[in-house]
């Protein structure tokens, strides 16, 4: 019987494009000729059960809602909240709002405001860049932390 | 009763007030710094809100970060716990100023007992003899001269804005008083940047006392017997328990009944603890703390009155629903404090729990915010675990420590459970003789 | 006192048991299987003896092995716990007849409420009535009909030798009489290998009320009130509570004190409990438990006694230390027993404890001898936990078993925690309203 | 039916080209013949502390002594107490024991007795063999499972 005829450097490449793009499982098959590639399984790293288990917090009210990452945050920079309180985007009711979507805003510039103790507190732009996303309206709570808006 | 309940702390006695909420059907609101933020305060919340990140200052001690938490989760009370702002009369008032209930006692009550002269005068004035010493600050040494010899050496100087320990010194002779004053001058100025400092006599070995009280809106003013905290190290105390193995039933009503008069008149409200230097045969005033204490368990263990339960019933405008005679002192009470430090060299020892075991069964009653693979940050009081037993008796309270001691697993940092399973077996502690120097004697021979 | 106890059982009972004599100082010593090797009766005894394989018969229910333990262990006593041979006349008979003290009543005492019929022979000497029917095993299909015509239908035709609902048939016209004989003789040689039956008049929605006594070899027999355990599925106790919500304190001090007496005069040794079914006007004997209950903690949270010190106590030969006199019933205390199960489908669910977090504060008890990372074997019984809680009334309670139960964490096996939860936050419940039918009735409409 | 030809070489490579990727799979087809070679799964978590932390019985008293297997057990038939007891190596005080280090024995002869709860019970030899150790001394209590001695 004929040996096996490895073609070591299609395995690396293909390791490497595993790697490379994060997918779990390459297969490539060329008329008879299959090579598959599996990424290991993470290691087991159990994080405590408890946590998971233990009673969770009701689902946060409005008031609660945790600190999120949005999808694609990690394009841009997120300005986060600074203090816990509630969140204006114009200067008074009525008015326009500080920035939208798709404005080109500088260091310091005032995006919003946070309430907090009836003291209004200007939250100004962490750089100079536009305004991609915009994650939070008039009126909502804020927790310490929370992604605001993101810059780009 | 109140909707929803905005805890400002963190730890076993967030989780503590947490539990009492639950058992009254109230919503609670758990806040927390970024490094809180799976602790088990924050899940067993209703709601939780992240205030701040990890350090203290700009999280658990903001008074805007945790008024606006409540306003953003609609709370309508503010239960400040035990230590943090729960003594700060400042908050008190921010927290009425903004429409919230503060569940404890008035701004008012709250800074004249945080001032220990202007403390001792307002319980003279109600009937509690402090310790013998000048009535307000020395203005120089020869006046303090005078109250010395008045009241006899020892004598200690104590800084007015003081506590912990800090500065304190003694004279136990005339001829070392003027180095006393100047170094209690020193220190209380560098500790709490107030250089006022008060002369008392000096107790040799007495032991600590404190009686807790309960007063409602309605004039109803009422103990719950005492507590013995003499257990100490450093004025930092280790192990307490109810009722003190020094007392008698008369004694305790004696006391108990002149403290409860004596916030009656006040006008308190809420729970309090009037602490006392015990000579053996007088009960001398050393200060009132206007909140829930660490150990208010064992209180709990021998009257069945659930304190944190009254707190909200108070604050809420409700009548305590008894009255002192409904009050009964039932068999013993012992509290370990157990904390994440070194046994031996009491250093701090945060760091990750890999296991956590508490200890069950009859007569055991553990109050901790610890399990498995939670964090004990560095930032906070070392303070995880607060064991409690209650026996029929003294005997057998003591006998159920050791075991509950025993069973007790706490891996991946260090704790003084050792530390307690030490006193638990000694001799001394099972006979009930021991003073406030007691623990740090009991260590240096060990 | 004994110097040595070896405790012939394992799980949380043995833990318990072990609990109360370190809480005398008595030295323990637990038995195991090879499975058990590493469980927590084990670890937490001072001594340990592995006397045979998994399987029960080999192992715990081996009255050589245990004796040979005691022996080899050198103990002065044996406590059987519940379950295994704690009902088994024999064994405690070998266990006098080797030099040991059996902690528990004589072994004529445990052969004749061991027979159903006898027990109710007995009892009715002493003044407690059984639930009306035949004295005796029925002969034939034309004396029963005879019996079940004077005490009325329906009639329950129940195996003389029986326990957990097998071997028991209802009759509710003459027509199903001969039926219901057949199939329950049937029921009754196929599980006991003893086909007698009797006839007992059929209480239609009664509740389950069961007679705590202690009895001491100084002629004092006291009881300590009720336990109401009517949560029920197929005759396995799911809930239990004291006080029963049905019962008010003259109530109480009538039938518990026909109970104390009943023992006096049997002259009855140690812990016991009498079972009845309550009708809403009288207390209809069934049966009598001469054992601990696992129920027991319901009882010790109301009244502070601790059975298993007092059973120790009295059968070292000492007087309890109290009179009926100064048992007083304070609040109120709930009983949850969580099972290595499926919520819905009850099939058992051995395994091992990825992760174990029980609740605490104020109220709760946790008799368990789980761990995180410990084995439930298959061969024993499913019972992992008792999640007992204390208030100073019922609401309180209840409020504090959901509490409790919302922090119990068990990962790994599976529970029936979710069932105990649903119970607690159900309005029939929390009302009080139940008979041994509710919660059947509860699960099909849930 | 023929016997596999194993390629060791091509199973030896694909193994070294797995460590070397880090990746978790590899599945090299050719025609009819596949080789799969998969990694080895971590390693189990650490055994649950509790039991190691959790307070140890105090030192067993001789009673108790837990079961153990003696040094070199392996290297023999081991001879386990069938119950829990009083190991006795003589028939009566003052004879001989039933058996002595390097006496050859057969398949149920009497080794020794166990006393439980007064009766005798005579354990026998499961096998043929010499006696190599005898781990036990008359009066000694044994648990169940316990080592009693090793043939060889």
């Amino acid at each position: 019987m004929s040996r096996f005829a490895i073609d070591e450097d299609a395995v690396r490449r293909l390791a490497g494009l595993l790697e490379e793009t994060g997918v779990g499982e390459i297969e490539y098959r060329d008329g008879d000729r299959c090579l598959r590639i599996s990424a290991r399984a993470a290691a087991p790293a159990a994080p405590p059960a408890i946590p998971a288990a233990a009673p969770q917090p009701a689902p946060a009210a409005d008031p609660a809602a945790p600190p999120q990452q949005p999808p694609g945050a990690a394009e841009g920079t997120p300005v986060t909240a600074p203090i816990v309180g509630t969140v204006y985007l114009q200067p008074e009711p009525g008015q326009p709002a500080f920035v939208q979507v798709g404005d080109r805003v500088q260091t310091g510039q005032t995006l919003l405001i946070i309430e907090a103790m009836k003291v209004y507190n200007q939250i100004p732009a962490p750089c100079d860049g536009v305004v991609r996303q915009v994650l939070v309206s008039s009126g909502d709570p804020v927790e310490y932390g929370e992604t605001l808006m993101i810059l780009g | 009763m109140f909707e929803k309940v905005l805890i400002a702390n963190r730890g076993e006695i967030a989780l503590r007030i947490i539990r009492a909420c639950r058992d009254l059907g109230i919503r609670t609101v758990a806040v927390h710094s970024t490094i809180d933020s799976e602790a088990m305060h924050v899940r067993l919340a209703d709601e939780s809100v992240c205030i701040g990140p990890p350090a203290p200052r700009d999280s658990y001690l903001s008074m805007a970060a945790l008024v606006s938490a409540a306003s953003v989760a609609g709370a309508d009370a503010i239960h400040p716990g035990l230590g943090f702002l729960a003594e700060n009369p400042t908050f008190a008032q921010v927290v009425t100023d903004h429409g919230f209930t503060f569940i404890g006692p008035s701004p008012e009550h709250i800074a004249t007992m945080g001032d220990k002269i202007a403390a001792k005068a307002a319980m003279s004035e109600v009937g509690i003899s402090p310790v013998p010493g000048s009535d307000a600050a020395v203005e120089d040494d020869a006046e303090a001269a005078q109250i010395a010899d008045g009241i006899g050496y020892p004598v200690l100087v104590k800084a007015a804005a003081g506590g912990g320990g800090r500065g304190m010194q003694i004279a136990r002779t005339p001829a070392n008083l003027a180095p006393a004053l100047g170094l209690a001058r020193r220190e209380a100025a560098g500790a709490f940047g107030d250089s006022r400092v008060f002369i008392e006599k000096f107790i040799e070995n007495p032991r600590h006392i404190e009686i807790q009280v309960l007063a409602d809106s309605h004039g109803n003013a009422i103990h719950l017997g005492e507590r013995d905290c003499s257990i100490q190290r450093r004025h930092q105390k280790v192990v307490e328990e109810a009722p003190s193995p020094a007392l008698d039933a008369s004694q305790r009503a004696g006391i108990g009944e002149r403290a409860a008069a004596a916030v009656r008149r006040l006008g308190y409200l809420g729970a309090g603890t009037l602490e006392f230097l015990y000579d053996g045969r007088d009960f001398h005033f050393i200060e009132m703390n206007t909140r829930l204490q660490v150990e208010h368990p064992v209180t709990e263990m021998v009257t069945g009155v659930d304190l944190v339960r009254e707190q909200l019933t108070i604050a809420a405008g409700g009548e305590l629903p008894f009255r002192q005679a409904d009050v009964r002192f039932d068999g013993h009470a012992i509290e370990c404090r157990v904390n994440a430090e070194d046994a031996r060299t009491f250093v701090p020892s945060p760091g990750r729990v890999r296991e956590y075991h508490p200890p069950g069964g009859p007569g055991v009653r553990v109050d901790s915010a610890l399990f498995a693979g939670c964090i004990v940050p560095p930032y906070y009081d070392s303070l995880i675990a607060k064991l409690v037993v209650h026996g029929p008796d003294r005997p057998t309270a003591v006998a159920r420590l050791a075991r509950a001691l025993d069973e007790y697993v706490i891996v991946g940092i260090d704790t003084n459970l050792d530390l307690h399973r030490g006193i638990a077996a000694d001799g001394d502690f099972n006979g009930g003789a021991y003073d406030i120097h007691w623990l740090e004697r009991w260590m240096d021979g060990a």
